[in-house]
Order: C-alpha cells, then structure tokens, then sequence
C-alpha cells in the first residue's frame, strides 16, 4: 500500500488551485483518512529597498533534491501514522500571489497528519536544494534567503 | 583526471556559469584553493559543497567520475 | 481590515473541494501572505462491532457555538500574527470519504499560519457545541465521542 | 414561570425531545433534580449545562427568559 519509490515532486510554474482540488478529491475514496493538513506556500509581493517583488524563479539540484525528500519522505512515514503524503515543489517563475509548494499529508488521526505535515514542511526548506530567486518589477533581482525562525 | 563543478543559486552569479570543468584537482581542499584563485569574490561566500549528492563538511578525494556541486544557503518552498 | 463580526461557519452537507479551491484562489490577490493552513475532516468510514460507519449526521447548538467560535477567532487572531481564517463545518450528513471539517489559516510566515491552524482545531473539536451521530450501513447509529488525545 | 430547555445530541434519545418547558424551576439543581425524576436514565449521562448560551457548573437561578440547553459531551470536527 506504502509506496514510497523515490518520486518527482517539481512542477513547473506555480500550482494550480484546481490540481490542489484533485488531489484532494482523490482521498475520498480512502475511508479510513480522518484527517487531511495541507500546506500551501505562496509568494509574496515583499518591497525590498523600496523595490517589489513580483515573482519568484525557483532552480534546484534534481537528482540531490529527489534523493533528500525521499529520505525526509522515509523519516516522516516511520515517524507518523500517515496514510499518505504529497509533495509539490515548483520550478521556473511563480508571480506573486501564487502557490510554489504544496504539501499534503492524510491520516486515520487529525495530530498525526498536522505533525508530519509541519515536520515535513519545515525539513524540506532546510535541506532540499532549492533556490528562489526573487525579481523585482524593475527586472532586477536578488537571492532570496530562507529564515529558520518565522 | 576531469572533475565537473555544478554551479547553483547566487554562486552562478559569481562563476558566470552553472556548470565547470577542472582537471588535476586532488581533493575538496585544493578544489576551493583553485576555485578562490580564479573567482576572488568566491572566498567570502557562503556554501556547501557536495560530492557525488552528499554534503561533505571534511576534505574529501575526488575521483575520476565525482561530480562536486556548490550550493549556496537552499530558499525553496 | 481584519473584520472579526461573528459569521456563520455552518454549511448544509459536505464540504465540496469546488469550494476549498476557490477559497484558496481568492487569496492569491493577497500578496503580503507568504503561507497557508489547511485542515479537512474528512468522515471515516470506521468498524464498529462489526458494523461500517455510512456517515455522520452533525448537529449543533448554532447561535452559542458562533458565538465560541467568534471567541476562539478573537482569541487566536491576538496570539498569532494572521492575515485571516475562515472556517466552515458540516450539517446534516456527510458520507464516509467526505469533507466536514474545513479551517484555514493564512499569514506572511508559515509558522504562525500553521500553529493557528493546529491550535483552532484543537480548541473547535474541544469548545464547540457540535454533535455527530454516526449512522451505520444497516441503518441503526451510535454517537461520535471526540477523543482529546488523537 | 416557564424555562425553556434545549436538548441535543445522544439525549434526545433519552427524553425523546429537542425541547421542553417546565414550569417552577427556581434554580438549575430544581431542573435536574426534576429532570432526572421524569427521564431516570438521564442521571447516568454525562453532560454539561448552559444557561443563556454560557456554560454553568455552579447552581444557577433562573429567571422568566432563561433558556437552558443540555450538553452532552461535543463530537464536532
């Protein structure tokens, strides 16, 4: 039932609400989910020395990426009693406002999902090697950085 | 002996690449002895290295068919 | 901005996935939101004493349950840094496979969207006059007792 | 004077109502003591009571517009 093969978790450009829709959906038929947490990263238009980013272009390492979210995917299986988890990451352009990171995480129990989903979440934007690059309305652009804390 | 260097995130800015080539590198260390020299603004950015996809903290031998990636703080999500 | 007037949560049925999408679709206009929380309740399809749960039949004490759930939101609006929440639980039956339980939290930073989330949930299953009967495949019931440690 | 009484959950099936009136009712112990006499399997049930959509756990007087609701214990979510 578990399969967890190491899988592709890059879309590219943003993730569509009604893909979200789906994949929801498609939990209906596994009745012994109670519990479903969703996390949902988004860009936000930040104004950085008076200059506003309007999007974010995101690059990864691939083959590294895949190989530590199949081991984050491991370590979260074996920590919690999920039923299943999704990962969708996106590369390319991401306008602000919309989604780069969809993380989906179902359950028998409401603690168990909630957990592996913040777990997971947290894990991921610390050691998947992924870059965003921030561009600004004025078609410059910076770096951005990942914070631990917020 | 060639050793591809895979370049990612702000440090393309600083190589004007994403992807290297050197020969005759012996370890990690002289890695970044060659790397500081033909990219000065390099020695003072921050990142970590891998080798063959695991981060390596320790000076580490590069063989024929290693492939070193420098990746600078991850931003995802 | 942050209008906080006591609002109906309650929706007659299932939650449709049609409606958490566009939910979610409406907050792309919301450039300062960095992150999303999403729980679903979704109904279990449980055995007990060899009998399947169909579905549950959900109840409520409505005007003092939207007035702790006004509370519960004053409440975790001062405690966390939100852009808003919405929130919205079933009446009347919701077939196993089934959404009946719908919160969602958003903020510029991913923590506080996440523990809003949590700590709503939480304090909703715990606070909120709700009740619901969980109707078996051969038409007889039982009500739902809400474990506190799952 | 009469209370109104809301009933939900797993107790409608004990007093086979949604909702009572009873008459001179001085005080929420006077509505249990009098409730538990007509519905006995009642005494056994847990639950709360709310009196004007307020929780009370103490004895509390109630007035001509009181409305009381039964509360057994949630299972929302």
């Amino acid at each position: 039932m578990k399969e967890r093969k190491p899988k592709n978790i890059f879309v590219q450009g943003p993730v569509a609400t009604s893909f979200i829709a789906e994949s929801i959906q498609k939990h209906s038929t596994q009745t012994s989910i109670g519990g479903h947490s969703i996390f949902l990263g988004q860009v936000r238009a930040d104004l950085i020395n008076d200059k506003k980013v309007a999007a974010i272009e995101y690059t990864t390492y691939e083959e590294m990426a895949l190989e530590k979210m199949h081991a984050i995917r491991e370590d979260i299986f074996s920590k919690y009693e999920l039923t299943c988890m999704h990962v969708y990451h996106s590369l390319g352009k991401v306008v602000a406002g919309e989604i780069s990171l969809f993380v989906f995480t179902s359950s028998p129990h409401r603690k168990a999902a909630i957990h592996a989903c913040e777990e997971t979440v947290e894990r991921l934007k610390a050691e998947l090697p992924v870059w965003g690059k921030e561009l600004f309305d004025d078609e410059s652009y910076q770096w951005k950085e990942n914070s631990q804390t917020l | 002996m060639p050793i591809r260097i895979m370049i990612f995130g702000q440090l393309t800015d600083i190589l004007n690449s994403h992807e290297l080539t050197l020969t005759d590198i012996a370890d990690t260390d002289a890695l970044v002895s060659e790397l500081n020299k033909r990219y000065p603004s390099l020695a003072g950015a921050r990142y970590m290295m891998a080798v063959n996809k695991q981060t390596v903290t320790a000076n580490t031998i590069l063989k024929e068919d290693s492939v070193v990636a420098l990746l600078p703080p991850f931003s995802g999500g």
